[in-house]
């Protein structure tokens, strides 16, 4: 990790030495353990910031949309998958992204491991190969970094970047026998009833503050459906309705887009369990329509486009 | 429209038919001129094109009360855009799994080609989902309540 | 305890359109309670929250003057969900009031001293309330002379032509009415606002200056006052911002620690000089 | 001051017997975090925790609440429905005393000088606070930067103790001390325990390291708004309302009406200055266009305006904002970098 950090911190000189990029956009350290913070770095004087851990789980290419700059930045496989998207709705110009790709083996999932602590708080974590210390009051305890993996981690199929202007580190091997859509499946595999007394259930956990909305890089509508007045399609409150209206339509809306990420399901301070409905949508659209989204630049959006031979079985 | 006869006690389906403007609707028109009996319980909006369908329109009608939702449009190949109905279809083939995923009962939302000439495809259709929303009893689920 | 957040019951008694365009409306409003209206005390420069069941509310400067008892005029430009609401009201029907809310115009600083009133477009409701008051005849005594100033874009888009036309002929007030795009008709001045302010050049001594009207025309107007050596503690303005609870809790208002809703709309120049430039 | 005590083992029944006569929320374990709800039963609270995921304040000020209901039929004449305030009597058992201190900063809000809000300070009238010491403060605590400590009794009508098998309970109020004294398994402090109590609480207070000179950021922000530090704090600030929902002392909040059918209802919902709605006007001039104005509204607000208008940060150090932000946009780390500019 530390030889990626190095090697991510050379090319970000270079590039800002060479005027390549006006700005990188990687991680440095965060402020709590477990936790790298998004960081941005225009002068080689501050590049020794960047670094790479197991905790760099934000999707940089968040901050991609509406920028002027020249941008180099960090991206792990699913990070490379989503600037792709974005080129693709044309957010932002290949040419104005130097992709620093990075092979991912998964990023730590912090809330797993809290929760196996029973209460104790970590005050220092230690990476060490494929472990993690874990160290605070009462507190001491080795984990494997393997067992406590985001859940969007642990169903990866595209752990490489698919493009990238420089790679750093070797690529990693792929999963090829996950199941990605397992849960999808056994949730489906429920009645009607328990599948919306589930659904209400996750959703009436909601309190709007919109994290999964302004985490997802293609949550860049200059006006959201949930904030138009004119119309109000939703109203303000958490009442169930509201909540699962928001829910059925920000899925419906990356239909097709949605490279799996995870960022809203990691943003949700509520745990609701969101890849449940954005996991569906990525299944649909792959049956449905052949389509995997962020694979590469020159597949037509799914929902943009048509093929005459579509099913529609469920059209009377 | 014709109101449905709610006696006391006695619950109606209330249906909520986005009618594309250049073949549905006219369907539904011909389906009258040609004085076809069917069901009073559905409250047609006329839209331009079934590709005007936004997901919102729908959940929207769901959650002010709507016991069913029909969504019609020209046959594939008949669009008067061209090609509009067949980016809706996509729309619709997502929203359709989506909302069954979801627990929302199967037929609460249901989707149709009509064409102008098929008045009578359109009262029996209507007839159809009438009797099936029917069966459904009042719609629940995604309906917003006050408290 | 009184609910601030329950409106009361007003009838729409008559509905005036105000310009050519139509977006402009005034609205005379009546209590339908006794009690509501001997409560509803207000002076000029203050605002209420116009409720419309349905659909919401939002605030209004209160056009009319507590001079003329018996009713209240909110002049209403249709922009958003409520104006457009109200737009589509018919009289008789009921709208919901809340107020008055706000501080209003330092009317014991203005007394004895001369009041140059400079206002522009629809923004000149509070103002309209502010003349009404002093030209009052019981109040008419306390102060001094009175320059008005009002432009629109148009001569279309003034608003009060009945009452603009009557202030004309008044010799207790002076009154200059300007457009920036003349019509074939247009007797009056042309130019925009601060340029007329420049070129009536009211004198500073002994005088306040009310300014309300659209951003640029602010923006323009106050150097030409500090070129005429207003000082900032006599230069009056009145200040829009989103608004919810008007009652200086819902926290969207604010001017630094001054919530225009509750500290405001009022401030003078100087106050606002002191705070962060951020309206 | 007054210090009485009563065995763990008590709690329950304790608790058991309160709720025959009040309305008690406690915090509960559900979903895998903590939560203050209504319990039923004295086993349902859950008090070996660090803090609740939501603050308590929801329940004085409820993310979604009925200003007043309305009736849109024809004919239903001016159809508007006052709602009826008053309420059973209510504890409020357990929470941390700087979520009992953010109370008090809310009070100077919702009970103004010049306005009341009704639906919050009838809910205050009724309500008794029991807070719970925190013998092990979080990692992200800096309660005692802001005026608070571990065992801060402001808000608190009584203060409990963690002494291993006993509580000592703190009466801080005329109203607390009713309430114990209604109770025989409240016995008055024995010296032992007390000395006990002294230890326990020196030893958390010491527990928390990190010490920030909030009335200096207080200072420094007079002359900061158009510094060019907004800029670069704010590049990571995803603009979601994590931080300010999951706030103690956040309070701001949207009035909407709500229809379904002819039934209408004015509602109040949590608003957040993290949104651009919050200060759009339907003119489409937005004076917080992005998210610069909108955080640097935040900070300024908590540690500058709020204390201008009413003598006291708008913040308890709770370190909620700090474990729940999505990108880690930590508030001390923003509080220092104010001290070192």
């Amino acid at each position: 990790m530390l030889n990626t950090s190095v090697a991510i911190r050379d090319i970000a000189k270079k590039l800002l030495d060479e005027k390549k990029v006006d700005l990188i956009i990687g991680f440095e350290k965060g402020s709590v353990p477990l936790r790298s913070t998004p960081c941005f770095v225009r002068s080689t004087s501050e590049a020794d910031r960047l670094i790479w851990n197991v905790n760099c789980e934000n999707n940089l290419a968040k901050y991609l949309p509406k920028t002027k700059e020249r941008v180099g930045i960090v991206a792990k496989g699913c990070d490379v998958r989503s600037i792709i998207g974005l080129i693709k709705e044309n957010q932002v110009t290949k040419e104005q992204v130097f992709i620093i790709g990075i092979p991912c083996k998964g990023m730590i999932d912090r809330r797993k491991i809290e929760a196996k602590l029973d209460g104790k708080e970590i005050i220092e974590a230690e990476e060490e190969d494929d472990t993690i210390i874990l160290k605070g009051h009462n507190l001491r305890e080795t984990i494997k970094k393997e067992e406590f993996l985001h859940n969007s981690c642990k169903t990866c199929t595209h752990r490489n970047p698919v493009i990238y202007d420089v790679l750093i580190g070797d690529k990693v091997v792929e999963d090829q026998a996950v199941d990605e859509y397992r849960e999808v499946k056994e949730f489906e595999a429920q009645s009607h009833d328990e599948r919306w007394q589930s659904f209400s259930d996750e959703v009436s956990k909601c309190i709007r503050c919109y994290a999964c909305r302004n985490a997802c890089p293609f949550c860049y509508c200059q006006e959201c459906f949930v904030d138009s007045s004119q119309p109000q399609w939703i109203g303000k409150t958490t009442n169930l309705s509201n909540t699962a209206i928001f829910h059925i339509v920000r899925a419906f809306h990356i239909a097709g887009r949605c490279v799996d990420c995870g960022a809203c399901d990691r943003a949700c301070p509520m745990g609701i369990d969101l890849r449940r409905l954005t996991k569906k949508m990525e299944m649909d659209v792959k049956e449905l329509f052949h389509y995997e989204a962020g694979i590469n630049l020159e597949d037509v959006p799914p929902l943009a486009t048509f093929n005459p031979d579509d099913p529609q079985e469920f059209i009377m | 429209m014709q109101q449905p006869r709610e006696k006391a006690g006695e619950w109606e389906p209330k249906i909520i038919a986005f009618l594309c403007n250049w073949c549905s609707y006219a369907g539904a028109d011909l389906a009258g001129v040609s004085r076809l009996q069917y069901p009073p319980n559905t409250r047609i909006i006329r839209v331009p094109c079934s590709g005007r369908i936004s997901p919102l329109l729908i959940l929207r009608s769901l959650q002010h009360g709507a016991d069913g939702v029909l969504v019609s449009g020209c046959h594939p190949g008949d669009c008067h855009y061209i090609s509009s109905n067949y980016v809706a279809r996509r729309k619709f083939a997502i929203l359709n799994n989506f909302l069954e995923y979801l627990g929302i009962e199967k037929g609460r939302v249901q989707f149709a080609w009509i064409s102008a000439a098929e008045g009578k495809k359109f009262a029996e259709l209507v007839q159809k989902v009438t009797e099936e929303v029917r069966t459904l009893g009042p719609a629940t689920r995604l309906v917003r309540k006050q408290g | 305890m009184k609910n601030p957040y329950l409106p009361l019951p007003m009838r729409v008694e008559k509905i005036v359109i105000e310009t050519e365009d139509k977006n402009i409306k005034t609205f005379s409003v009546k209590f339908l309670n006794d009690e509501d209206e001997a409560n509803f005390n207000y002076l000029p420069g203050q605002f209420a929250q116009l409720s419309v069941l349905g659909e919401g509310e939002a605030p209004f400067g209160i056009a009319s003057s507590p001079t003329q008892p018996g009713e209240l005029q909110f002049t209403v430009n249709k922009a958003g969900v409520l104006t457009t609401a109200l737009h589509n009201l018919e009289e008789g029907e009921i709208i919901g009031v809340r107020g008055p809310l706000g501080n209003c115009f330092p009317l014991e600083a203005f007394e004895s001293k001369d009041t140059i009133i400079i206002g522009g477009g629809f923004a000149f409701t509070t103002l309209r309330s502010l003349i009404n008051y002093i030209l009052h005849q019981e109040n008419r005594s306390r102060f001094g002379n009175v320059v008005v100033i009002y432009g629109a874009r148009s001569p279309g888009l003034l608003l009060y032509k009945d009452e603009l036309e009557k202030w004309e002929v008044r010799t207790d007030l002076d009154l200059h009415l300007t457009v920036d795009r003349a019509d074939k008709d247009w007797q009056r001045k042309v130019g925009v606002v601060p340029n007329i302010v420049k070129e009536i050049a009211p004198s500073p001594e002994n005088a306040y200056a009310v300014v309300c009207g659209p951003p640029l025309m602010i923006k323009f107007t106050l150097p030409v006052l500090r070129d005429l050596d207003f000082p900032p503690e006599r230069i009056v303005l009145s200040l829009e911002m989103k608004m919810k609870c008007g009652i200086g809790m819902c926290g969207r208002c604010n001017i630094g620690n001054q919530y225009v809703c509750k500290d405001g709309p009022i401030f003078t120049l100087a106050h606002l000089n002191e705070l962060p430039s951020e309206y | 001051m007054q210090e009485l005590e009563i065995a763990k083992t008590e709690v329950v029944s304790l608790l058991n017997t309160l709720i025959r006569k009040y309305k008690v929320f406690a915090p509960v374990e559900q979903n895998g975090f903590i939560t203050f709800q209504e319990i039923h039963s004295g086993s349902e609270a859950f008090l070996d925790y660090i803090n609740s995921k939501k603050p308590p304040k929801e329940i004085f000020f409820p993310q979604s609440e009925r200003l007043f209901s309305y009736n849109l039929s024809k004919g239903a004449g001016w159809g508007v429905e006052e709602p009826t305030l008053e309420e059973k009597q209510k504890i409020i058992f357990g929470i941390r005393p700087c979520d009992a201190r953010s109370l008090v900063l809310l009070d100077n809000v919702f009970d103004g000088k010049l306005y009341k809000d009704p639906y919050y300070t009838d809910k205050r009238k009724n309500t008794t606070i029991i807070a719970i010491g925190c013998n092990q403060p979080g990692s992200t605590c800096f309660c005692t930067s802001l005026g608070g400590s571990p065992f801060s009794q402001d808000g608190s009508d009584l203060l409990l103790v963690d002494i291993g098998q006993k509580y000592i309970i703190q009466v801080v109020t005329k109203r607390g001390e009713k309430l114990a004294k209604e109770h025989n398994d409240v016995k008055k402090a024995e010296e032992h325990s007390l000395s006990l109590m002294r230890d326990t609480m020196e030893t958390a207070e010491a527990l928390i390291k990190s010490k920030i000179e909030v009335q200096k950021v207080t200072e420094k922000l007079d002359s900061m708004f158009d510094d060019p530090f907004w800029d670069l704090v704010s590049e990571k600030c995803l603009g979601c309302a994590i931080c300010t929902y999951l706030c103690p002392t956040c309070y701001c909040f949207d009035i909407t009406d709500e229809v379904t059918g002819q039934r209408g209802e004015r509602v109040r919902t949590w608003d957040s200055c993290a949104f651009p709605n919050f200060t759009l006007q339907a003119s489409g001039v937005n004076p917080r266009p992005s998210s610069k104005e909108r955080l640097r509204q935040r900070i300024m607000h908590k540690f500058n305006y709020f204390v201008a208008n009413h003598g006291m940060a708008a913040c308890v150090g709770c370190g909620r904002c700090i474990k729940e932000c999505p990108v880690n946009l930590d508030i001390q780390v923003i509080l220092n970098s104010i001290l070192n500019r």
